[in-house]
This record gives C-alpha cells, structure tokens and sequence, in this order.
C-alpha cells in the first residue's frame, strides 16, 4: 500500500494541520508515512501546501510529482494542482471557495461545500476538517476513529475544546463522500 | 523498539543532538532551520545545557571554536548563507584540529535566494571549511530518523577525527514530518580530552589550542596529519546504501532528498524495464568512491541526480573516471525534481 | 464634506484607523475582501472632518482623502 | 440637483511608494514606517535620485516598494553596502532600512564603523524588538522578561544578556550628524516622527555626514497580540526602556 | 615598449588595477598583500578615486557589492583568511550579477596558518563564492607583469559577464620583484551599465539590484543565465600557456607559482632525457579541460604540481578522465617545493 | 671580609609568564601589559585556572608567553571564542587580550555583544592607535591627523571618519561590570594600570560580568618614534581623545 | 643595597628603563647581545634604591631586583 | 645566462636591499630577473633571506631548490645554507660575523670581513654592499657602474647622502674579492 495525497490552500485554512493530523492517525496505526510542507514566505497568508505519503513499506519519495489523490481548499488551488492528479485520481474539493466543475474526466471527484457545513457546525475553521473526513473516507487510507484520536494528540491541550466541532466536522465530511461515492 | 514520534527534521536534528551527548549550542536563527534554536532555547537549559543565541554566524562559529577549545561537545546549526559566514571559522577549528558538529539546511540561492529545498551547498560542505587544505567531514541524510541518528554520531565522529562534522540536508529535510524512534538521552562524556584548555591546570602541561604555525614545515606536518586523519576516515566513515537492480543498466547517483527520490523513480524505471541501481552515498567526504567506481565498470550509463548545477556530479566522474558515460538530472535554486521526472530521464538515457 | 477612498483589497482590517478616529466614522466590514481579511469602510462620510488621523495610522496606505466639494448644478 | 466633485485631494498615496501590496501582517507598523519615508522622499523631490537600501528582515521586500532605485543588501551589512553606493556617486540619496535583528545584531559593526567614518546616508531603524521574519526570537533590543521563541522563559541575563540601546550608542561617536529616536504608536507621534525622518534626510541632502532614526515599531505576531495592544505595549513598556528623543542634530547645531 | 619597471606583485596589482580602469578600492589589511591597500591609498585619491579602508572583510566585500551595484569598476584584494570571510558577500554578487575584481594573495591554512606562499585556496577560488551554484570566474598569473596584465583586463571581464573575478596569487608572487611594463591608465568607462542603480534616474525605469527571488522558478532561471554566462566564458575566457616537448612522455599541469617552478623543472627533466609538456591554466574557471584532455591520450603520465594537497589534481583527473595515471606533487601549509624536487619527481615516474 | 648575600627577591619574572622571549619591537608596551597581567595572575593566584585567548595583532603569540592555558582566536573574535570557553567552564578564568585592529575594526561586535550578554570575562584592549602586526595601517582609534601607511596624509574625516572611542561605547552597555582606561608611559601609570587590571579580574572572579581595561599603548615603530618619544606621544597628544579614566566599577558600586 | 640582574640576552635596549631611572643609574652597554641590541646596564650597584621604576617600564622583562645583605663573616 | 644568486642574513643588515639593488642594476643592463623575499614575521629582527634569478632569456623559476651563489652574512646564515649551494658554486661569506672555514671543497668560496671593512668606511651599514661589491665581481652578472647607479634608483632620495659610502664599500668588496679569485 502505498498512498499519496496533496493538500493545497491559503494560508490559515488550516492546510498543515490537516496533513499533520492524517500523518498523525497513519503513525498509530503502525504505518509508514512521510509529510512536508511547501508555502511561500510570507509570514501570514500566501499559499500553503503539503504532501503526505502513506505506505505499509518503505515511503520512498515523498515528493510526488503526479499524488494520486487531493484535497484542495479553495477555487486558486483547484487551478494551480488538479491537473497534476494522477489518472485515476481522486479530488476532494471545497465548493464552498470553488466551483465543483474540473476539466478532468478521469478522476474520482468529491464535492464538498465544507466551509459553509463548517459554519452550520460553528466553526468555519473546521473546513479543513470537514475535508479531511472526506478525504478519509473516500481513499480508506486509515480508519476514521484514528483521526479522531489524532485530534488529540495533535492538537495542543488548550485547543481541546475544539475537539468536538472537529469530530463532528470529520464525520460530516466522511458521511457526505461516503453519499457521493455510492 | 523505543516509541516512534512525528517530529520534523529540525527536531531531529536539535534532539538527535542531545541524545548525543551536545548540551551546547551556539546558533543565530535563520529559515528554515529556526526550530533547531527554538528547540534548544527550550529544552537545554532544562538538562543544564547552555544555548547562546550568537549575535551573528560568525559570532556563533567562534563560540562553538571556544567551546570546543574546552572539549564540550558543541554544535552550530544555519542554512546556506550563514554557512558562508562561517568558513573562516572553520578554517581556524580545522587548523586548530577542533571538533564540532554542524548542520546546514541548505535552501535556494546564491545570495539571500529564496527557502526553497536545494542542494547547491555540496561544494561548501565538502571543498568549503574556508582557505586552506581542511575540509568538513560531511553527511547526508535522507530522512527525518537518519537525522536524528546522524546528528548524534557526528559528535563522536568529530571528536575522533578532531575535525569539524558537517550534517548537509535540505529545507524539505529540515520541516519534513516522519516518524522517528527516539532513543535515550546520552550524557556527554564526563573525561575531557587530553588537549581541553581550562579547568584544573595544576600538574599537567598547559594546553594550547592554536592554528597559527608560522614555520612553514611545522604547518605542513599539521596539515598531512590533518590529511591522515581524512584517509582514517575514508577507511573507517565511509557510508552508502544501495537499492534497486542487481544487474543494472543504468546507476543512479544521488543523495539526501534527491536519494529519496530516485528511490522511488527506480521502481518507475524497473516497471518501464529499465533495471536501475541506486547508489546513495551518505558520507560525501568521505566519498565512497570505490563503490561507484565498481558499480560504474558494471553499467551502460552513470545517471547523477542532484538540485545543483554540475556539484555532486564531479565527486561522482572522479570515481568513474571515464568508465562510462555519466549525465546529469536535477534542478536549482529551490526546485525539486518528481520521481516521475527522474524515471522518465532514466528512460531517455537507457 | 470629505470622502475617504479605502482600497479595500488593500486593507487588512488591522482596525488601527477604526480606534484612531476621533469620529467613530470607520468600522470593519462584515465581508471579507480577496485576501480574506475584514475591510475597513466609512460609516458616514458627512461625519468624517477629514483629520487624517486614519490616514496616519493605516499601515497598508489604503486610504486617500478628497474634499467633496457640493455645487450647484451649472442649469439649476 | 447638487452634484458631488471629488476635488482636492487631501491625502495621496505617495508617489514614492510603488503600488505593490505590502506584505506585512496587519497593524504591523512596517507599513507606517514606509509611508513616512516615502513621503519624506516625495516633498523633498528626492525620489529620482534615491537608491532604497533593503536588508534583510521583514522589510526585506522594500525594493519592491519604494519607487526608487533599490539594492538588496545581505543580513547587517545595509551600511557597508551604502557605503559603497554612497562612495561611488556622491550625489545620490542613499538609506537603509534596517531591522533591529539586521542592525543591532549581525550588523552591529557595519552601523557602528559607517557612523563612524561619517558616512553621508541616513539609516531608518525598526527596533520592534524581536526577529519578527524568522519567527519572533529574541532580538539584541528584546527586553527584559519579554518571551520569544528563544527565550521561551523571557529573556534573562543570563541567557540573553542586557537590551543594547542603538541611539545611546551612537550617540557617542563624533561622525553622527542627525540621530533620533520616534515611535508610530499615536497620529501625533507618527507625525513626529516624519518630522525626524525627514530632517535625517534633509542632513544627509545638506551632506553633514551619518544619520539614523530610530523607530519603535510593533510586532503584533511575534508579541502575540492586536495590533492595537501592540502599540499600547510600546507606549506603555517599550518607550521606558527606549525613551524618544533627538540625541543629535547638526542641522540645528549648524544654524 | 612602455617602461618596464621593477615592481612588486601587489604593486602589480593595484597599479594594473587602475591603469585597467578601476577607481574604486575597499579592503581590509592582510599579510601578504598590504602593499595593495597602501598603495591605492596614496594613489587612488589623486584621481579622483576612493580608498576605504573597510572595518573588516565582510565589510570590504559588501561595499564592492555597493560600489558595483552603481556600475562603478571596483576591487578588494585580501589573503586566505580574509577571502574566507567574503563568502556570503560573494555569493550576493553572483546572485545579484553584479560584477567585480578580487585579488587572493594566497598564504599557508588552514586558520591563521601563516604568510608563506600557497595554493590551498584552490577550491575556496574555483569552488568557492559561498553557497548556490556560483563561481567566481579565476584567473591564476604566474609573474609579477602576468599579474599586472590579469588584474585589468579582469574588470571588463568581470563587467561582461556580471559576475566576480578572482585573480589568485599567493605569497611569493605578491613580494616578488620583476620588470614589469606599465601602460598608461585608462579611464573608467563614462557609460554606467543599464542596470547601475543611482545617478539619475528621472525618465528611466527604476533599476532594482537583488538576489532574492522567493519563487523558486524564478530563481532557477537566474541560476541557468548565470550558468550560461559560464558556459559562454568558457568559450571566450579560456586561457593556458604550453612550454617544453611536442612528443612529450610526461605531461606537467601547474598554475601560478608552481607553474614556474616547473618551467625550469622540466628542463632539468629535459636534461635527463625525459621530454615533457607543461600545460599551465591561466584560467582556473573556466577550466583548459579540453588541452588537457587531448594531452592525456598522447602521454604515458600527467604530472600535477601544487602547493596543497590535492585540490588542483581533481580539476585535471576531471579532463583526464582515466585516460593515463595522474600523479600528485606538491607541498603544503607554506612550503615551497623546487625546480629540481619537481624534475627528481617527473625521473621517478617517467 | 664582608660577605654580600642575594636574599629577597624584590621583584622576580612572575610565574604566569612564560620564560619565552617576547618578539615585540623595542620599547613596545605589548610587553609591559604583558607583564601586568602576569603579575595580577599571580597575585590573585589565578594562574592555573586561566585560560589566555590571543587574538590577532602583534600579540598574536600570547599565548607563548602567558604561562597558563591559552587559545588563539581568530582575527576580532576573540569575545566570542571566550564566550564558549566561559559559558562551558565557569569557574576558568578567561581573558581576552586584543589589539584597537582586532577588538575596535574588525571585531566591533563580538566585544559589544558579549558586554550586552554580561558575559563574564576579561577583556585587555591594547590601543596603540594603529595596526601594528600588518605594517602600521590606519585603526579606528588612529587620531584625526595621524600618518600611518594607509593615510599617508594624515587621518582626515573623508577617508577615515573619526577615531571610535570604544570605553565612552561600552559605557553605555548595562552588561559591563567593569571598564577603565589606563595608560603605560610612566611608573605611576604602570602602577595605576595594574591596579585597574587586577580590579577587572577580581570583577570576574566574583561574577559579576563584562569587564575591560583599556590600556593606550605605543607603537614606536610605526609612529616612527624612539620608545620614550612614543611614550610622551601619549601623554601629549593621544590622551587628550581617550582620556584615562574608570568608567564603570561595580566591584565598587556593590560595597 | 640592591643588586639588579638584567638578562642581557633578553633586552632589547630600548632605553626605557636608562630613562626612568631616578638614580640615573643604568646606562645602555656598546657591546651588542645576539639579538644585536645594545643590552642596559647597571653603573653603580650603590646607588641603585630598589625603587624599581626600571623593573616598571621594561617591555621585555629582563629585570630581576634582589636585596643584598652585607654580613659581618661569621669567624670575623 | 642564467644566474641564481641567494641572499641571507638577520633583520637589519640590509638583505633585502642589496638583492633589490642588484635586480635593478640587472634591469638596467637589459636583463631578465626575478627577486623574492622569505622572512620570518617578526616586525623587527628574525631571519631574512632573498632569491634573485637573472637571465638573458626567460627567468623561468624564481624559487631555486639549489642556488649556484650565495651571499651569507653571518654565521647562522652559513650554517643554515651553505649546504645548499649547487656543486661549483659560489659563496662570499662575511667572516667579520662568521668564521671563514666551511666543510664543502667543491665550491668557490670569497671571504670578506664585510663589518669590519663598512666600519672602516664609516658605517656598519654599509656590510651588505661590501658584499655585493664582492659578489658582483666574482659572479660578472653585471657591471660594478651598473650596480651603482642602481643605487640611485633604489634608494629615496633623502637616503643619498648615503651613496658614496656605499660606492666606497661597493668597490672595496669587489677589490678584495678580485684579489682572492685571482
Ligand atoms: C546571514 C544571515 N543570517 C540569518 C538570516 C536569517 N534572518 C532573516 S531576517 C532575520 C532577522 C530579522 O529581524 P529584524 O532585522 O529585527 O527584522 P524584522 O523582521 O523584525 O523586521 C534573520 C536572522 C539571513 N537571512 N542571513
Ligand atoms: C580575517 C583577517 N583579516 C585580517 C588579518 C590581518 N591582520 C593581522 S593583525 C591585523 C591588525 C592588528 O592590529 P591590532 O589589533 O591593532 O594589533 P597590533 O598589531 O596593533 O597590536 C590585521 C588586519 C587577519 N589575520 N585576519
Ligand atoms: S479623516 Fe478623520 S474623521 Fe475622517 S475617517 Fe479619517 S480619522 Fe475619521
Ligand atoms: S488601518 Fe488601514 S489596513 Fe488597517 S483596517 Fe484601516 S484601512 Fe485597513
Ligand atoms: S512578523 Fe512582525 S515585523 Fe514582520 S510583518 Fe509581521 S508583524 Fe510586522
Ligand atoms: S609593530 Fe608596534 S605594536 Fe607591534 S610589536 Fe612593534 S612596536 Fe609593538
Ligand atoms: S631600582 Fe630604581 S634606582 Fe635601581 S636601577 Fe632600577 S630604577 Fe634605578
Ligand atoms: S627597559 Fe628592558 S628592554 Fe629596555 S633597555 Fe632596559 S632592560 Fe633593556
Ligand atoms: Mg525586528
Ligand atoms: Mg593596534
């Protein structure tokens, strides 16, 4: 097994924390995994990426040139990366901050309006999460509750509170991919 | 199996060090390694440590000479352009035989450049130590464990060989997140070596650490014992992995990321047909030349990977010495290359 | 009577003209311009005295001032 | 019906600032600093004959906004590189703009010998006390007790040692023709300190050798605050260790 | 023929400094090339030009980088360690494109060493300018009229191709005393280069002097237009001598100082019935690869002579390419080796 | 007969000097600082827990001659070399003894930032107003007026700028425990110098941080002077800009 | 009475102490050590006060000063 | 033609200046030459030793591993080089600062109380000419004129007043030297 994914948005739309909480649920459940950043300089806003490579084995690479699967954030990052999806792909997609039409018909597609789901769960911050349920669902990379538990051991303590919107978010995003997939 | 944490290059880097035995760093910040200090800032002066953050690489450079001068175990840590600001100091510990681990992350340039992953440093590391017949002993690794793990063996390496320790990674390496199994922390040695300066100087002979010998024989005999010191290395330091084919059509050379990721453009290439080998040398001085050199006698092709313009290659042509044709693929100034890209040059040149 | 031009897509709702004027006469958007921050815009443009403390303040120079002058129309 | 003219205008953006976005984080006082300059620049008609010199720190794109011919000098050595300009064509207005990190630490001795050798340019010095680019650690004018992420516990002495006051130093050395010390924390002050910045370069025009102005400046992200309370930290803490005044004036001396 | 005039090297070089143009002198004291500074001193001033003694070698470096960035033709002149510490500084001007002249008078390392004469600055020369993927364009006299000549037409050069030249010398060359011709000064050109920032600049586009570039695409472009300039050096700049045998056994590889040495040696070798070639770079970088490599199919040996420990060797081991054995002689740390060492050595291995 | 007995020594070669011939020209002071900090090394029975750092300069052989420890530091650096000697062993005693080239040109920062850190060592400056080792080049501290090799004119404000006064800059530094300026033209002087000197090492012995002695120093041979004219040189021309003097005493300050 | 021990290898006859001594009791010899400098020496062992001014200004240490005690011979 | 002559002595005694004026007199003559200095770092005092090469043709190598002449001015000297003189060579040794005797039969050998001789003439300084004088006889690389309008050329101006003494010693070194050839 091994599977790669690329997450791309702006700065502060909690792109890193995604990657690192997915990276997070990988290690405890015993795989190898290898994630890093790439953004521009600014120290606020600017765009934001990362990639994260999930193997049972020896990672490998963890540049990836063509991931095969995606997590974009908004309608800049729909622009610049979907092309580069492996065929065969698959493309989670905020159309809450982009429009749901790609010029690509041989890639899996996944829809989802997470900010504005984020903000019905009280937390536009939570759109990140709302993807990343999504994302977790659709590709079976790790089990769902892993992420969960991940939560806590990413998130610092005083951020804990957050706990829950986040669950919450993670479970809508993955019920509402599981819906579009069927 | 000590646990396994998610932690990014730089804090593998900062407590590979510690676990070392280093409690003493001297660094001024700069991208992308700014985690190292934070991470010694934090954790040293709780283990009885000392971090100074230097007013300059050049200050740090000649406080970690003066800790050295002392026997600690003491390490710098920078990126490109702070690296430069150092070679005079490194000329001076490597006349003065001081050792010292040193990490540098190398990102875009020349000049201020950019943040971006590079690695056009390979000459600075390996041929750099500044004026003079030193040089750095320098290691790549390729990921966030061997980092650690590195990081902690140049301190006895360094203090072996009296020589500088110089660990050559890259701004993908320095935030990368990997698991990495941490071990426990080793205290530093408690016996300091015979030629420390301080301390209790009653009954012993007063230590002198100096590299200004204005005779010039005397300064030519430091100089092939500093070179001895480079042979017992290459004997004893000399490290490489291999992958891929057995039988190959094509080597590939790289190391650090690119190494990463020839790993996986190999398979690309053996799934296109194409049997690759990769050698990966983790010393780059020592340089595992032989390795190459064999290898080299074996291939139709020599393919060298690297994010520099024509570095990393010439260590390469030196050991193949004409035996084979030898080319090129890679990128600059903050590029990086795809496993893709390199399957697909792999290809071309089969 | 004044008129203050914010370039919006400029700003980024530090809120430093909003404290400073001695009006109360700036306050931040509740939209979100490109970079997705919270503008800053006028709340009455007859209030604004055009004292330029807002203009002092802004460190992102979003805002210019005009004095609006009120004429008659030329047939009226 | 009356019709609207929009007509004079009272403020303008300077013509000596390009009209590229800045990139600093809102409420950070980078962005006043510029302007002022800029303006200075625009009323003294030295734009077309001003080379900007950009160092490296947050304001390490100011080539890119200031209208004028730039330079982008490596970490501290904005005044050797001044220098050199300076030297060469004698009739250009050169400046610096430098950090506290840039200035006050790598490149202590650059600002110290160009003063020094009465170097005829003027230098604009953002003390925000921190290295606010690479991630807020401790900078030499860090105050006491102040956290960073190097001085995770505050800065002490005996990690960190004493804040260096940059004026007070300068102040000492013979070939300073204009040095003083503003804040940008209220209209009033930041009036005041165009005042300074301009007159640095009205020194600097009449060629009566170094001048420097230093510029309490925020930095709400690394101080982990609203831009407001930064300023209000200034005023309320940073001033008494960096108290504002003219320290040297030739200008006024010569007259 | 102009006057010829007993001078020493470092008169050589500050005085072909000026007759080729150059107005504009910032550097800092260091044995063996004081004479320099002093000398632009007393003469620079008197027309019209500057003398600034810098605080150190970071400065001098960064004031070079100031002076050039308004077009003017400028120069620092320095010896091993203070080169070492104009590292950063040099990778700006590279990164920059940003032309200018510097002189290493090259003494023994590493550290303080001492101020005998030397070549371990090799790589700090031809490998050097701080970290990325630049170099300095190096051009290596061998007499103190060579020196006189190199050092001006070092600034058109250095202005041709944006980029750093360095004239490489060491100790001996810089006190020794030949006859040297002196032409008259020209004077600097009138015409700033389109991209001097200063001066005037109403009616013209502003002109904006960086090595930053955060993108990395745009930085990589900078890099390969650097590249190519050092591709079209090579093809204009490529400079070498050849004394002795057409039907040579042995081949010599010397520059500087060894080179004459060797010119006497392979006479005595001569006399001893072994006929040699010497190929004597003038320029460093770009490197004669191509002569020599065509020497190398046609000898049964290539001899290197350098005054270090293996730098110089690998540049011709990279044009030998395996072709016949490459052997090393040569000294170190301020030793000098002689005429008659060289021809002894050439017997032994013919 | 009589029988004459040689008892007491009154003053014998002190013990932290080495039997090593000093290399300094006749008449230089190197020499006579060389032997006050021996003495005080004795007298304060310092000796074999000192570690002497020389810098670069004529003194560059120090540490030939101090018999304790030593270590040779690169060119200005010296401040931090002893920076990482004394943060690794606190209980050595750790001198620097730098020259106006190394601590006031090229090592500018080192010695102010290790002051501002309070780092605690013993800084001894030997400013003799040029350098000597390098053939009597222009120092910061050269006087306006002065010829030396690389002002054949005479130091002048255009090409030189202004002599650094560096006792009045690290005044200014909270960091510093101790700081005086002394001279050695004359027995009394000589006298008062050790005094200030062992003054600085009692500073550090008790912890108390920074602590520098400034001695003005001659330099016969490039001010082209017999060794007693270079001595009323001092006294009639260079005191006059650096004036003798304890600036900072917290030894003092604490009692 | 003092005895000065000046080791005349060491000194480089720079004449400081000649200068500075107030007895006006040291002189510079005309024979040459092997350095080639002309050595200082003591002219009186009488009149020398043990005020060590000498041993003061002397860059090169070549100075020692011993107390000479005249005794009475035991069997006198 | 080509001659190698080697110079040694202490600081002070003028090594440096009789090798220059003898390259300038050898420039003067139309010659090709190369001259270069090794010192020790002292400011004052240390060893001095000079290298000149003069030929009609390219110098080629200026440093010279065995010398065919030498000028030794004092004992140390001697001992250090003497060693060093090429088989059939050359030496003029200043026997007022070393002894005369020397363990090589295969070289020439010219001994000249050089100190004492300059004494005679006025000034110790003038050692180093007395020497030259002796070597420029004994070798014939150039003219004893040559050398002494090289004096004028070397020496500043305000050092003239030196140049007879100097012309006085030039001549009596070359006198005895021809004196003990013959
Ligand atoms: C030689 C070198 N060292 C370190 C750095 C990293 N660096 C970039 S900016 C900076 C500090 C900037 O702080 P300051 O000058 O105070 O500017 P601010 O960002 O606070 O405005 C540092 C250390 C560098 N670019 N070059
Ligand atoms: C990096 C570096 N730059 C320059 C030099 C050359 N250098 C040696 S000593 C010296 C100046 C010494 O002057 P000072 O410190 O005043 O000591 P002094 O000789 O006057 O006692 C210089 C510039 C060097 N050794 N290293
Ligand atoms: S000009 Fe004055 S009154 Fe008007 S908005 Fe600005 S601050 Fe308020
Ligand atoms: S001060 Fe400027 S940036 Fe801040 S909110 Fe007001 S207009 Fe926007
Ligand atoms: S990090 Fe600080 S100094 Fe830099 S732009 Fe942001 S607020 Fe301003
Ligand atoms: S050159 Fe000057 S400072 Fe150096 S030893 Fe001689 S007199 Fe002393
Ligand atoms: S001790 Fe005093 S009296 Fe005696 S020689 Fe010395 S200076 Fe003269
Ligand atoms: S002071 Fe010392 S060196 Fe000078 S003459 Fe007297 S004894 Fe000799
Ligand atoms: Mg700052
Ligand atoms: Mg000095």
């Amino acid at each position: 097994m091994r599977q790669e994914v690329f997450m791309a948005g702006m700065g502060g739309q909690g792109v890193l924390l995604a990657g690192q909480i997915l990276a997070q649920a990988a290690l405890e459940a015993g795989l190898e995994l290898s994630w890093f950043p790439l953004y521009s300089p600014e120290v606020r806003g600017g765009w934001v990426t990362c990639t994260l490579v999930i193997a049972d084995g020896e990672v490998g690479s963890p540049v990836v040139g063509r991931p095969q699967k995606m997590i974009l954030m908004d309608g800049i990052a729909v622009d610049n990366y979907l092309d580069r999806i492996h065929s065969g792909g698959l493309a989670i997609i905020n159309t809450s901050l982009a429009s749901g039409e790609v010029n690509r018909d041989d890639i899996e597609l996944v829809t989802i309006p997470a900010t504005d789901i984020a903000a019905q769960l009280g937390s536009e911050q939570a759109t990140n999460m709302v993807l990343l349920g999504a994302y977790v669902q659709a590709s079976g990379v790790v089990e769902l509750q892993a992420v969960e538990q991940a939560l806590h051991r990413v998130l610092p303590e005083r951020h804990h509170d957050y706990i829950p919107t986040n669950v919450a978010a993670l479970q809508r995003g993955a019920q509402l991919a599981e819906e579009q997939l069927q | 199996m000590p646990e396994r944490q998610l932690i990014t290059g730089n804090e593998a880097a900062a407590e590979g060090a510690i676990a070392g035995g280093c409690r003493y760093f001297f660094g001024y910040p700069i991208t992308p390694q700014n985690r190292i200090p934070e991470y010694m800032s934090e954790h040293l002066p709780l283990i009885d440590g000392v971090y100074i953050q230097a007013e300059s690489e050049v200050a740090a450079i000649n406080m970690v000479y003066g800790a050295a001068a002392t026997g600690a175990w003491a390490m710098t840590t920078s990126s490109s352009p702070g690296i430069s600001l150092m070679q005079e100091g490194l000329s001076y510990m490597i006349g003065a035989e001081l050792p010292c681990v040193l990490v540098d992350m190398v990102r875009g340039g020349p000049g201020l450049g950019n943040i971006a992953p590079a690695q056009s440093d390979y000459w600075l590391a390996t041929r750099g130590a500044g004026h003079g017949d030193g040089r750095c002993l320098t290691f790549a690794p390729f990921s966030v464990q061997e980092i650690y793990d590195l990081v902690g063996q140049a301190f006895p390496i360094a203090q072996k060989y009296r020589n500088p320790v110089m660990i050559l990674a890259d701004a993908v390496l320095a935030s990368m997140r990997e698991p990495c199994a941490l071990r426990d922390r080793l205290d530093p040695p408690e016996q300091k070596p015979s030629w420390a300066v301080g301390g209790d100087q009653k009954g012993r002979q007063r230590n002198i650490v100096n590299s200004l010998w204005t005779d010039p024989p005397v300064m030519e005999e430091v100089n092939l014992r500093i070179q001895q010191r480079y042979r017992d290395a290459a004997q004893n330091e000399t490290r490489w992995t291999e992958h891929g084919a057995d039988d190959p059509e094509i080597l590939v050379c790289a190391y650090g990321i690119s190494a990463r990721i020839c790993q996986t453009a190999i398979e690309h290439a053996a799934e296109a047909g194409i049997a690759c080998r990769l050698i990966r040398p983790i010393s780059l001085f020592p340089f595992p030349t032989e390795v190459i050199a064999d290898w080299a006698q074996r291939v139709k092709k020599v393919l060298v990977v690297e994010l520099s313009l024509g570095q990393f290659i010439e260590d390469v042509r030196l050991a193949v010495e004409g035996a084979c044709p030898v080319e090129r693929f890679g990128r600059t100034g903050g590029m990086l290359v795809t496993p893709e890209e390199v399957a697909e040059r792999i290809i071309e040149i089969a | 009577m004044f008129r203050l031009v914010i370039d919006q897509q400029r700003c980024k709702g530090c809120g430093l003209c909003v404290e400073f004027c001695p009006q109360d006469d700036i306050e931040l958007s509740s939209d979100m311009n490109e970079a997705g921050y919270h503008p800053a815009c006028v709340i009455s443009e007859e209030a604004c005295t055009g004292c330029q403390m807002c203009v002092l303040m802004c460190p992102d120079v979003c805002i210019e001032i005009y004095r609006v002058k009120v004429e008659a129309e030329a047939n009226a | 019906m009356a019709e609207t003219r929009l007509t004079e205008p009272i403020y303008k953006r300077p013509e000596s600032l390009t009209e590229v976005q800045m990139h600093y984080c809102p409420g950070c006082t980078h962005g006043i600093a510029h302007r002022l300059v800029a303006e200075v620049l625009d009323e003294l008609d030295l734009k077309d004959r001003t080379v900007a010199i950009a160092t490296v720190g947050c304001s390490v794109y100011a080539y890119e906004y200031f209208n004028t011919d730039a330079v982008q000098a490596s970490h501290g050595r904005g005044p050797a590189v001044a220098t050199g300009i300076k030297r060469c064509q004698p009739d250009t207005i050169v400046f610096t703009y430098q950090g506290d990190g840039d200035l006050a630490s790598i490149g202590l001795a650059e600002v110290m010998h160009a003063a020094a050798r009465a170097e005829n340019f003027t230098v604009v010095f953002i003390n925000n006390a921190v290295f606010g680019m690479t991630r807020g650690q401790m900078a030499p004018t860090t105050l006491m007790g102040q956290k960073t992420t190097t001085t995770p516990l505050g800065r002490s002495v005996e990690q960190g040692g004493y804040p260096l006051n940059i004026c007070e130093l300068l102040a000492q050395i013979p070939g300073v023709a204009y040095l003083a010390r503003e804040t940008l924390t209220s209209p009033k002050r930041i009036r005041q300190a165009k005042r300074v910045l301009k007159k640095a370069f009205q020194v600097q025009a009449a060629g009566l050798g170094f001048s420097l102005v230093e510029l309490v400046s925020s930095c709400p992200t690394w101080w982990y605050m609203e831009p407001l309370e930064a300023l209000q930290w200034i005023e309320d803490v940073m001033l008494e260790q960096y108290p504002l005044k003219v320290f040297v004036d030739k200008l006024e001396d010569g007259r």
